[in-house]
């Protein structure tokens, strides 16, 4: 296994290519390069500001970076915008949770599906042929693959709005999964989860990869899951790739212990408080 | 209008109506809206047989004018002098009980060309329909009158600060300045900031400008203030005029001028009537009109000056009157003008 | 929720009623749509048919500011840009009044699409201060023009028919129900495909609708299109049924009243739509018809008329947002469920 | 529990929009100068208790429905939010809720209306800012452009200035990095050691709040299911496995093991 | 056009912006603390000023009492409503709010019909009446009283905002209520202020406009330019209404000099439209910030 991930032989689905990114004079990301391999779960880490957002941003196309280049399946994705982007297969959830509160479970995760269906204005206005058969087929696969997969049939038809947190977040899943993606990227999957909640996201995003063999690349900072599940890491420190490589790797590195890791033993911090404390 | 709609008609029914018909009154608001008046149209006619109509804005007797001709059965008139209105051959069925904008204006040239020739004259108008109306007309009149409009200022509607207007008034310097379209803002401070500035301009205004009430609150700017009138004011006590006492006993205190417009609307209305009954006609649209028309030097019971006549849809008569501010009331400065 | 209905296949789940007490009721209510004109008065139908122009344009606007969260106070104004092209067309060249209408709407759509270009960058009031530029810009432009008659405006022969000229609140009737039915059905069923939706998404949260693989841009224009579209055609409509169009009437507190029939009836419910025109409509006729019934007592009650009329108006709308946000729908929505448990009370 | 409460919550039931009742007779004690944990899935009703406390819930629509709470003796039914908070009761709320168009400066600026009519000496920014130095550094620039970490700084920066006796934390680590959670977790434990200030403290990450508070509770739906010193709590089984994620044999649980194996937990079933 | 003519409508147009900056600062004081956009200030300004006539021609008072009492009860009206309408769309939509404010606005002008009539109406003179002339040129002397009326309230303002921490507490609240409460901030009070100051500034611009234009049910509409004042400015800048004011007052009186008055609405508009399509959020307005 080691072997295997040292030299990668699965084709980068993923490139990313010398990018940076500045707001005014805030640098989010620096000539930041790295490699997605297909079928992989691969997992950017790093310090709060970091810039894993932004480049999340920058990936799906909400960001111009001002260096730079992506490449997706091959092709590149400079001037392709976001929505065409969606359309390619490049499939995001969103750090701060951002489902359609107007809409039900059932229409947010048919919206995902948006860029691959062709219904236009007039078709919709009289409801005939293309857009009944494509809603009623997209209605089917649906209920029969995501909320069946998902465990959320119980919610379809409630407003998201008065979700708990942890529905609302399988529900984004759920609508990045009606993309039909090629790449899926999650940002802080886990987020606000208990340790048990955690295991069942954990659990999908594993189905997701070896079931429907969709690539995933996510941003966390639940240790304790980046390491288990991920089979290649990239660290960001001030918007530069600090290191990268496998998880064991990059627990062992210094830099990124100092940076990032902190001492990540619970009980040397408590034992440190004690301490402090008499 | 209302009031004065409602006193005439009184008046007659007491009276003993037309030849013992009483005639019915009713009445709806419209807010001045189209629709809401189509609208009070449709449902009076619905409810009851009309003969007579009175609607209020131009807008609405536009609109309704080809129904108005297609159940040829009633006549209309309005609050409205609009120019455009006054067409028998567009508006077969409706009038006005004065002049049009525009006569009103040719009252005014006239008499601004009397007192002095070749004078130096300034429009100062709304940007409305309303405003608009008797602009292009009164200037061909000016024209013929050989009198010169040195300036033709537009104001947006709702607008209170017209100082820059006023700076463009000074530049043209004026010897006469006539106010279209408003009742009442923004002329006072037009002619307050006009004064200061030291222009010797006499300010005129129209029909709607002039009631005393109106006229009065414009304050210093009221003095001298001038206007064409085609109804004897309330007050009005030179010549004699019985139908103004019956009024002046049945209501005590002043009455605008709307109330007469109302007043005397309902009269010729109800002559019309009479006449067309004495004829031995049926009450129809056509026939109704052509009584209204046949209406020569007819006595108003002196609230017009004059007797009238109703050649067309209107009635070109008027007087300029003059605010004075000791008595607080428009007074004549001029003879009736017939145009 | 009903209880007892099973719905056994997914087109059953999404069809636009779902239950055979649905259906019934809506047969019901297009027979009396039908027989409708045969027993009202010419005042009943006049109303009628000013309902339905209104109940068209006020679905328009639902779909940009109820479901694609884009407040617009131009609708008005839209309205003005059908109902002139129509009148311009009437008189001119006498085409046919169903092209009319058409050209009309396409005319007002394209409009709108330009006064909705903005939308990208300005966002929320700000956008709806520039709808309300555009339309002072239309009425300038319209009480200028020589084509639109000026400040005086224009007025029309009646839209014809096969020789019939169409003239009167019954023969108008006919031309206006099917055009607004055919025009509401046409909005709920857009609002069941990927079009709704996206225009749901952009309201709720736009710029995470981009990322998902809606472009903004042309989702927003589409809106605005469409609203105006429907605008334009509610302004041919109304055109033909007054025959008389001036600069006045369509000014801004006509955009401030579709505004107010959508917030009246529930924002973002087509039903919401249709109650708040229908209402915000009759409201006026029946403070009338209190007015006349009062007179008698104080007889200066139809004076006071006109200001208590705007006091109503502006006590609907501040009483309905703060009693009632959701609006007549969801009032509508109780009773329904109400009757449905009964005697059951939930 | 030994010592005064600065906290005492008893029997209370909390109800949104007068239908969806959350809390149902919920009781705990905060002890002078303690921290106090309070953990619990999502959707548990840990936020709604503290606004519940901090009577915040009616912004929301909430409304608490039977019960009672006590804030140093005082119930607080009868307090506005703002006369909480100026009596020394301080919520620092979920998800930071930083003020994004001011400055980090103006934002705690904000934070000194906590001390209006209290006898206090001026508010102390330096004593922020030698907790948080990458505060100092930013101070003039908008919060809003802050990383996630240094807005949980600022947030816990103004309840500094507002010289509260009782802290409410609402998950201080939620998307933080695992160097600042040590490092705020760190800070939290000195400012009550230092300042005396008790906390009732919300987290998910049962293991760090285990490390800072003296004592525990566990809430599902609405009730409180198990409570203790927080040395005794560890040692429960359920709380092992499913807040600690601890295999039967003490070491750390893999994710990638757990797959489709799922237990129930004791105090639901 | 000569140099005199050019100067004497600068200085008009000036003064009359001068009027539009003052309301303009009503109206921003309300959308920084609450986040809502006020269109009702055109007719809270109407009944400014008719308050004053009532004060000053109903009861008699002299108009140096009936003025402050006419902006007292713009600020007692500010309070009211705030209280009955505002605060209980607190976490509603801006749009719902928006749209109260139009009822609101709606209601007032009915109001003021029914108490005072359809008809316009004069306010007493009260001030001076020597025409100011600077060198040659002519200033109408209410427009210059206004001018001074308004710089002095708009300094005050921006004193205040600027020494106090009174900024602070309007922007936190208009924020996120939620979390100003949370610090201590007594929010329903910041409301209520903002209400009553900005509401006591529109009734005293009130009396100000309807002494050089006299005062009608329809003088709400002067709200509409106030509008395009603030958007121009940046709806939460008091400096912003104090440019965006000057410069409408000076582009309509430009335009009503060179183009004609007919002209003024729609270039003001259209200039608010280019400037919307390059400054979104108006000249000094804050950017909203957007992060996914
Ligand atoms: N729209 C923006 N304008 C200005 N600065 C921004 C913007 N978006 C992000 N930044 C800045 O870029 C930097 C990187 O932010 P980013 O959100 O990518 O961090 P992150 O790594 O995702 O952090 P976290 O783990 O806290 O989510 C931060 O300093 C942030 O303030
Ligand atoms: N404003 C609201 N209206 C209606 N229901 C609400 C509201 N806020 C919360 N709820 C419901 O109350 C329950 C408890 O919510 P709360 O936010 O207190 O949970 P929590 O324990 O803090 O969860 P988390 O760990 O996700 O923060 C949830 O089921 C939620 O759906
Ligand atoms: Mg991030
Ligand atoms: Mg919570």
């Amino acid at each position: 296994m080691m072997a295997a991930q040292a030299a990668p032989a699965a084709r980068p689905i993923l490139e990313v290519a010398g990018i940076s990114l500045a707001f005014g004079g805030v640098r989010a990301l620096t000539d930041v390069s790295f490699q997605v391999p297909e079928g992989s779960i691969t997992a950017v880490i790093g310090p709060n500001g970091a810039g894993k957002t932004s480049l999340f941003n920058t990936i799906s196309g909400f960001y111009r970076p001002q260096a730079g280049q992506i490449s997706f399946a091959g092709e590149s994705l400079a001037g392709v915008r976001a929505p065409e982007r969606a359309a390619r297969g490049l499939a995001r959830t969103f750090q701060n949770i951002a489902l359609f509160r107007g809409m039900t479970v059932l229409d947010n995760i048919k919206l995902g599906r948006h860029a691959h269906l062709r219904t236009g204005v007039l078709d919709a206005l009289f409801y005939w042929g293309r857009a009944q058969k494509e809603e009623l087929a997209l209605r089917a696969e649906i209920e029969e693959r995501i909320i069946d997969f998902l465990e959320i049939q119980h919610i379809r038809n409630a407003s998201v709005a008065t979700l708990s947190y942890g529905l609302q977040k399988r529900v984004e899943l759920a609508r990045a999964l009606a993309m039909r993606p090629r790449i899926l990227m999650l940002d802080e999957p886990v987020a606000g989860m208990n340790r048990e909640e955690t295991e069942d996201m954990a659990r999908f995003i594993l189905d997701v990869k070896e079931e429907w063999g969709v690539t995933i690349l996510m941003v966390e900072h639940d240790m304790g899951m980046v390491m288990d599940i991920s089979d290649h890491v990239v660290v960001l420190n001030f918007g530069q790739v600090i290191a990268s490589g496998t998880p064991r790797e990059v627990q062992g590195n210094e830099a990124v212990i100092a940076a990032y890791l902190g001492s990540g033993d619970v009980g040397e911090l408590s034992r440190r408080i004690k301490a402090e404390a008499v | 209008i209302h009031a004065g709609i409602q006193d005439y008609l009184k008046i007659l029914n007491d009276g003993g109506g037309i030849k013992g018909r009483k005639i019915k009154y009713v009445a709806e608001d419209t807010a001045y809206k189209v629709d809401a008046s189509v609208a009070a149209f449709n449902k009076i006619t619905s409810q009851e047989k009309v003969s007579l109509y009175y609607g209020d804005s131009t807008g609405f007797s536009k609109t309704i004018n080809p129904e108005l001709e297609r159940r040829g059965t009633m006549i209309m008139a309005g609050a409205s002098f609009a120019t455009e209105l006054n067409d028998p051959k567009k508006y077969p069925l409706q009038f006005m009980a004065g002049p049009d904008y525009t006569e009103m204006f040719g009252i005014l040239l006239r008499y601004i060309a009397k007192e002095k020739p070749g004078a130096r004259v300034a429009f100062v108008y709304s940007d409305t329909e309303f405003g608009r109306d008797p602009i292009v007309p009164g200037e061909a009149v000016a024209k013929e009158l050989k009198l010169t409009v040195v300036e033709k200022i537009v104001t947006p509607p709702g607008s209170v600060d017209v100082s820059t207007e006023v700076l463009k008034l000074r530049r043209a310097n004026p010897d006469f300045t006539i106010f279209h379209g408003y009742v009442l803002a923004p002329i006072p401070e037009f002619v307050t900031q006009a004064k200061q500035m030291g222009m010797k301009s006499q300010f005129m205004g129209t029909f709607w400008t002039m009631d005393n009430s109106t006229v009065q609150r414009m304050g210093d700017a009221a003095d001298g203030f001038m206007g064409v009138m085609p109804y004897r004011y309330y007050y009005d006590k030179d010549g004699t005029s019985p139908m103004l006492e019956k009024i002046r006993q049945m209501r005590t205190e002043y009455q605008s001028t709307g109330y007469l417009q109302g007043f005397v609307t309902a009269m010729l209305m109800a002559e019309a009537v009479k006449r067309t009954l004495d004829a031995g006609k049926e009450l129809t649209g056509a026939n109704l009109k052509a009584g209204l028309n046949s209406i020569k030097d007819f006595d108003t019971g002196g609230l017009f000056g004059v007797p009238i006549s109703i050649p067309g849809n209107s009635v070109p008569v008027g007087r300029i009157y003059r605010f004075d501010s000791k008595a607080k009331q428009m007074l004549p400065a001029s003879d009736w003008i017939k145009l | 929720m009903r209880i007892g209905t099973l719905k056994t296949s997914y087109a059953a789940d999404e069809a636009l009623f779902d239950s055979s007490v649905q259906r019934t009721l809506l047969v019901l209510l297009a027979l009396a749509a039908v027989a409708f004109p045969f027993v009202a008065s010419p005042y009943w139908l006049f109303l009628a048919c000013l309902c339905a122009i209104n109940v068209a344009s006020a679905t328009g606007l639902n779909l940009l500011t109820g479901y694609t969260g884009l407040v617009s106070l131009g609708q008005a104004a839209f309205m003005s840009v059908g109902a002139y092209t129509v009148a311009v067309l009437e008189i001119r060249l006498g085409t046919p009044f169903l092209l009319n209408l058409l050209i009309g709407a396409g005319l007002a759509a394209m409009i709108g699409i330009l006064v909705g270009i903005p939308s990208l960058k300005v966002k929320g009031l700000y956008l709806a201060i520039a709808t309300i530029a555009a339309s002072v810009i239309l009425h300038f432009l319209f009480s200028h023009w020589s084509l639109t008659g000026e400040a005086r405006g224009l007025s029309m022969p009646p839209a014809r028919l096969f020789g019939i000229s169409l003239d009167q609140p019954f023969s108008l009737y006919w031309l206006i129900m099917p055009v607004t039915c055919l025009m509401v059905l046409g909005a709920a069923n857009l609002l069941r495909t990927r079009i709704g939706r996206a225009f749901i998404a952009i309201r709720d949260r736009d710029i995470s609708a981009e990322v998902l693989g809606i472009p903004l841009l042309r989702y927003k224009l589409t809106s605005f299109a469409i609203s105006s579209f429907y605008a334009g055609l509610a302004g041919g409509l109304w055109a033909y049924f007054f025959r008389v169009v001036t600069p006045e009437s369509f000014p801004l507190v006509n955009s401030i009243f579709y505004l107010a029939a959508i917030i009246v009836g529930g924002m973002g419910t087509i039903l919401g739509g249709i109650l708040g025109a229908v209402f915000m409509t009759l409201v006026p006729e029946l403070l009338k018809f209190v007015a006349n019934w009062a007179t008698p007592i104080y007889p200066d009650a139809l004076a006071a008329l006109a200001p208590v009329r705007t006091i109503v108006f502006g006590g609907l709308i501040v009483g309905f947002l703060i009693f009632e946000p959701r609006g007549l729908a969801e009032i509508w929505r109780r009773a329904r469920r109400f009757f449905h448990l009964w005697p059951f009370r939930t | 529990m030994a010592g005064t409460a600065v906290l005492d919550v008893n029997n209370v039931e909390v109800v949104y929009n007068r239908t969806v009742q959350v809390l149902r007779g919920l009781s705990l004690r905060v002890p002078q100068g303690e921290i106090v944990a309070l953990l619990g899935s999502n959707g548990a009703g840990k936020s709604t208790l503290l606004k519940a406390v901090s009577n915040l819930l009616a912004l929301e629509d909430g409304a608490v429905t039977g019960g009672a709470i006590h804030f140093q003796g005082d119930d607080i039914a009868s307090l506005a939010p703002h006369g909480l908070v100026r009596r020394g009761l301080f919520h620092v709320m979920e998800g930071r809720r930083i003020f994004e168009d001011l400055t980090v400066e103006e934002n705690l600026t904000a934070a000194t209306f906590a001390l209006t009519g209290r006898q206090l000496p001026a508010a102390d920014f330096d004593l922020v800012y030698s907790y948080f130095p990458r505060l100092h550094e930013r101070r003039k620039g908008l919060a809003g452009y802050l990383s996630g970490g240094e807005q949980q700084m600022l947030a816990i920066g103004r309840a500094l200035i507002a010289r509260p006796s009782l802290i409410l934390l609402d998950e201080p680590s939620l998307g933080l990095a695992p160097k600042l959670v040590e490092e705020i977790f760190t800070i939290i434990a000195r400012i009550n050691a230092e300042q005396g200030v008790s906390m009732l403290l919300v987290e998910q990450n049962a293991a760090v709040a285990f490390a800072v508070a003296s004592y525990g509770y566990i809430l599902e739906m609405g009730k409180v299911v198990i409570d203790g010193p927080v040395d005794k709590l560890v040692r429960d089984q359920d709380v092992r496995e499913f807040y600690l994620g601890l295999g039967g044999a003490g070491g750390e649980r893999s994710y990638r093991d757990i797959k489709h194996y799922k237990r129930r937990k004791r105090w639901l079933s | 056009m000569d140099t005199l003519f050019l100067f004497e409508v600068t200085l008009a147009g000036l003064g009359a912006g001068a009027l539009y900056s003052l309301t303009g600062v009503a109206f921003v004081l309300i959308y920084k603390a609450t986040r809502v956009v006020n269109l009702a200030i055109g007719e809270i300004l109407m009944l400014g000023g008719y308050a004053f006539l009532g004060f000053a021609a109903g009861f008699g008072l002299s108009p140096w009492l009936a003025l402050p009492l006419a902006i007292a009860a713009g600020g007692v009206l500010g309070w009211l409503v705030e209280r009955i309408m505002i605060r209980p769309m607190l976490g509603e939509s801006p749009i719902s709010v928006f749209m109260v404010t139009i009822g609101l606005g709606s209601i007032l002008a009915g109001v003021v019909q029914l108490v005072w009539g359809a008809d316009p109406l004069r306010l007493p003179e009260f001030m001076p009446s020597t025409p100011v002339f600077i060198g040659e040129a002519y200033l109408a002397p209410k427009v210059a009283i206004g001018f001074v009326a308004a710089a002095v309230v708009i300094g005050l303002f921006l004193a205040l905002f600027r020494f106090s921490r009174g900024g602070v507490a309007l922007k936190a609240t208009a924020a996120d209520q939620g979390a100003a409460y949370s610090v201590g901030i007594d929010v329903p009070r910041v409301f209520s202020v903002a209400w009553i100051l900005a509401c006591a500034t529109a009734a005293g611009a009130g009396v100000l406009v309807g002494a050089i234009g006299g005062i009608s049910p329809t003088m709400g509409v002067f709200g509409l330019s106030v509008l395009v004042v603030v958007i121009i400015g940046g709806l939460d800048s008091i400096a912003g209404a104090l440019v965006g004011g000057l410069l409408i007052g000076l582009v309509e009186a430009l335009a009503g000099a060179f183009l004609g008055g007919e002209f003024k609405l729609v270039v003001t508009f259209a200039l608010l439209l280019v400037l919307l399509m390059v400054r979104p959020y108006g000249l000094f307005g804050t950017h909203e910030i957007e992060r996914l």
